[in-house]
């Protein structure tokens, strides 16, 4: 999954990066094809270049030789809002047809099943950045046809598509997963298989999404990670293994 | 024309005193500034969240207090968990790189040690919040929440029509604390604090408060902060109380003082996955002991060398003309 | 004019300082009364100590040696909206029977007869400030019973009293010029003679004023600068006679 | 349902070319990024006024230019005079300590060289117009211009209701300018661009604007920005290009390279006075000289002398963890 993330990402592109695998797979990218990247982190690190996997969002070590630091205000308002991001990461328990995604809570708001950590950054993410990249592990849980609760909105739902709501970013643009990539229809939005795996077959990835899954024509065939990238992630980008 | 309303609503704009008054103990900012059923907020976002604060308000027993945070983290999940909250204002709640607030869902979800009323925002929203407070403007226009759930479930999120384009924005109202707790590397005794690294909302939480707190882990020389005067992020003069508390940000950090303790962040998971657990670390690391320095003691000088930060300073510039 | 001003100043205050006479009056009151004055300028100084008269509102010198530098953003909605602020000064080429100040345009502003600067920051000075001193020669053209512009709001007017508009500031208490002082009543804010120097008649005062002129039962005599205050303002503060 | 709009509307967000690509002549850079009938703002409060670029512009002979500036200062007088402007947008038009700018009311008043075309606002009003273009809102709230006429004379101030206390607020719109020129101490070649002293408007200003010509004293490496990185006020990621251009704020100054030359602010009172005598500078100092290294020429060893700033360095910190 890091190393299909970070095929997604282009040189020179502006990310807002979040912790975990995101971060492991903009360090990849930056490694290899992409090594003008610029990583900005929502607790104001902007073109960190981390000399240790961060612990957390704010680790000190995304500041110590950074471009810059900008108050969370700045950016939100001047990097997010101001359309300066061209790849927000974003994760969540649900995902769904639409890609709308949940980080809230599983069942209703005021009784919950599982009360999740809520949005943080991610509802401006979705509406701001040029375009977002998912990471999840597909499963029927996870993406059900419909999420418990929108934090942050994808292509359609029930309060109207992206059109409607004149959303100025691209919303989620990819959704990569650890059997196959799911995009959005450029028709309606909805997400369908546009790539999948070595040695998966797309009659085990339909059975992990919570709605008839279309497939687009012409289907990536995801080649495995290199030697290299390989090597990359485990023996230099995350030693402790912390997140692989 | 009648009454000219002469001298009305002036702002009650306190006095600077001389400098050196406001300098006190944790233990006495506390009990001066910080009251039950004030809204409180001690900020810091993964950087220099100031825990000594919290201890203290635990120690002295604050109650009814309105928590308000973008990241409760570790700091609320005690507060929390020794009854101070009656209600959190947030916008993420878990523990940073680790996984969940305990304290917090068990007040959420089984209302222990009593039921905890939640308002919840956006990062971007509550910033906003913030920003409304310090510039004492009601609102905040942002582009954000279309599409998603947030509004239907916080009625405080709102919307206004630009005079200009008709386009619908979304809005959130000021919030003013009663006090905000800000913790800074180094301050003059009048308050005027410098912090490098992570800034997080600490200028926009300290400026929209009505009374503000200061702990620094270095008191130094007016000298020292006229010699860099754009590093100053809090002026003196909106500072009520300057609390000296080295190491007052463990387990979180201080760039330049002293790492992040991740591995408390870890060992809290174990440490507050049950209330009897939490209440036993309560008993020790908070209740147990007088003051941070005895909290510091207790610690040991290993986890302190561990976290010591290492030397990497930066060139100074040219204030010269 | 610049002793009498310094005056208004209480030790502890918060100042918004402009060039020319507050910023003497400020340094006079500094050197005297008020040792912990604390100076802000629009440019962005906050708790300035100038070593020289500063020459601009942007003056280095002003930086050197400050507490602290803010964006001119903090300086307007931090500080002066936000509250901070509780004395700020203004000067303008007209000032009328309520305090309002004109510092835009003599005659009509689509015809001017002279072209004034502008604002600048005394609009938000007027509104904003806890107390305004205003320090102005006094003469029938510069106070006129209504200005020909209202830049800066005084205690009434055309648009309603500071009441109605709910103005978070309490408008222009003193006005200090070259014969006397003025203060608003405190029953419509009309300004009238509160204050007068050594060797000046009440009807002299009143023939340089636009509009019948009351004076209140108590008048200040105000006495002259002493020899100290002389020698601080001439051979201190402004050794090169750039103001004085 | 219907169509999606699936990526429409993203940001236009340039890439961030190869670094290199961006370092360029003051020529070039005005040449590939000010047009003819641009919205143009050249800011810096006092301090940092970007003189190299304007004599580029008038050398260039663009025309029907919207200037905009919180104070238009000298440099906007000789654009007026110079006939680059048709309107201009502004707060307070003097000659800062000195008097009046000729060149200015000459064209408002008389239509010398041509008819200028004015917006006026305070200087709260025009920052909060380039915070609003920064931020991407279409309008900006503030509590102002109640009691003042400037509303009836500029009908872009507007107002609006807040949708929690009901209270009016007045508004300006955002202004998101074609060009911003950002004169700065020091930068990579990337444009990471470091400024200490008065700050200004300059952030917001490059922010709100579309294209962005970095202008500095000097031209460091990418370690050095790094080193300290809170120092940093305009990210590359926002610069088109980057100019390295000593002195390029010469009349107005560089906290740490060189004073504001009064002098020349006196003088020119008496320059711009009469319409021949402006020309006559124009003809000498900016259309007699082929660019900035020639006008420095010109000017003689002696001011620079003079202005140049004397040692006054503050001492680095910590950001070691």
């Amino acid at each position: 999954m890091a190393v299909r993330a970070a095929k997604e990402l282009r040189d020179g592109d502006v990310v807002f990066v979040g912790i975990g695998l995101p971060n492991l797979a903009c360090n990849l990218a930056r490694a290899t094809h992409a090594p003008n990247l610029v990583l900005i982190y929502e607790s104001g690190a902007v073109g960190a270049v981390p000399d240790r996997l961060p612990v957390s969002i704010g680790d000190p070590a995304l500041v110590t030789g950074s471009l810059s630091v900008a108050s969370m205000a700045d950016i939100f308002m001047l990097y997010l809002q101001g359309g300066r991001i061209q790849v927000g990461f974003l994760g969540g328990a649900q995902v769904d047809r639409y890609g709308n995604i949940n980080s809230t809570v599983i069942g209703k708001y005021d009784a919950p099943k599982v009360r999740l950590p809520g949005s943080g950054g991610a509802c401006e993410i979705a509406v701001h950045a040029e375009r977002v990249i998912v990471a999840a592990a597909l499963s029927a849980r996870s993406f059900p046809a419909e999420v418990d609760f929108i934090t942050s909105p994808g292509h359609a739902g029930k309060h109207g598509t992206r059109k409607e709501l004149h959303q100025p970013g691209g919303g989620p643009m990819r959704i990569v997963t650890d059997v196959g990539i799911l995009a959005p229809s450029p028709q309606d939005g909805e997400l369908e298989l546009v790539g999948i795996y070595p040695k998966v077959e797309v009659e085990d990835v339909k059975a992990k999404v919570g709605w008839p899954l279309r497939v687009r024509a012409t289907l990536e065939q995801i080649p495995p990670p290199t030697d290299d990238e390989l090597h990359l992630l485990r023996d230099v980008l995350d030693p402790d293994k912390l997140y692989l | 024309m009648t009454a000219a309303g002469i001298g009305s609503g002036g702002p009650a704009g306190a006095r600077a005193p001389v400098s050196s008054a406001k300098l006190m103990s944790m233990s006495d900012a506390v009990s001066r500034y910080v009251h039950d059923g004030d809204v409180v907020v001690i900020e810091g976002f993964t950087h220099l969240i100031c825990f000594a604060a919290a201890h203290e308000i635990i120690r002295q027993r604050r109650r009814d207090l309105t928590l308000c945070r973008l990241t409760p983290d570790l700091i609320y999940d005690q507060m929390i968990a020794a009854g101070c909250a009656k209600k959190l204002i947030f916008s993420w709640a878990g523990n940073p790189g680790v996984g969940s607030l305990f304290a917090l869902r068990r007040a959420v979800e089984k209302g222990i040690p009593h039921k905890l009323e939640i308002e919840e925002y956006s990062h971007y929203g509550l910033m906003a919040r913030f920003a409304a407070g310090a510039a004492k403007l009601p609102f905040w226009p942002l582009r954000n929440y279309r599409g998603s759930d947030l509004p239907d479930v916080n009625r405080q999120i709102r919307t206004v029509i630009c005079p200009y384009t008709g386009e619908e924005l979304a809005t959130v109202p000021a919030i003013n604390p009663d006090v905000a707790i800000i913790h800074a590397q180094r301050a003059d005794a009048g308050g005027d604090a410098q912090i490098w690294g992570l800034y997080g909302v600490q200028k926009e939480a300290a400026f929209a408060a009505k009374r503000v707190i200061l702990v620094v882990e270095e008191i130094v020389s007016e000298a020292i902060i006229r010699a860099d005067p754009n590093r100053t992020l809090i002026p003196g003069i909106i500072v009520d109380a300057v609390v000296h508390e080295p190491w007052g940000a463990h387990p979180s950090y201080a760039q330049g003082y002293y790492d992040r303790d991740n591995d408390f962040y870890v060992a809290w998971e174990n440490i507050s996955k049950e209330e009897a657990g939490l209440q036993a670390w309560l008993d020790e690391f908070v209740f147990g002991v007088a003051d941070r320095n005895e909290y510091l003691l207790k610690l040991g000088p290993a986890v302190r060398e561990r976290l010591n930060a290492e030397d990497q300073v930066c060139e100074g510039v040219n204030y010269g003309f």
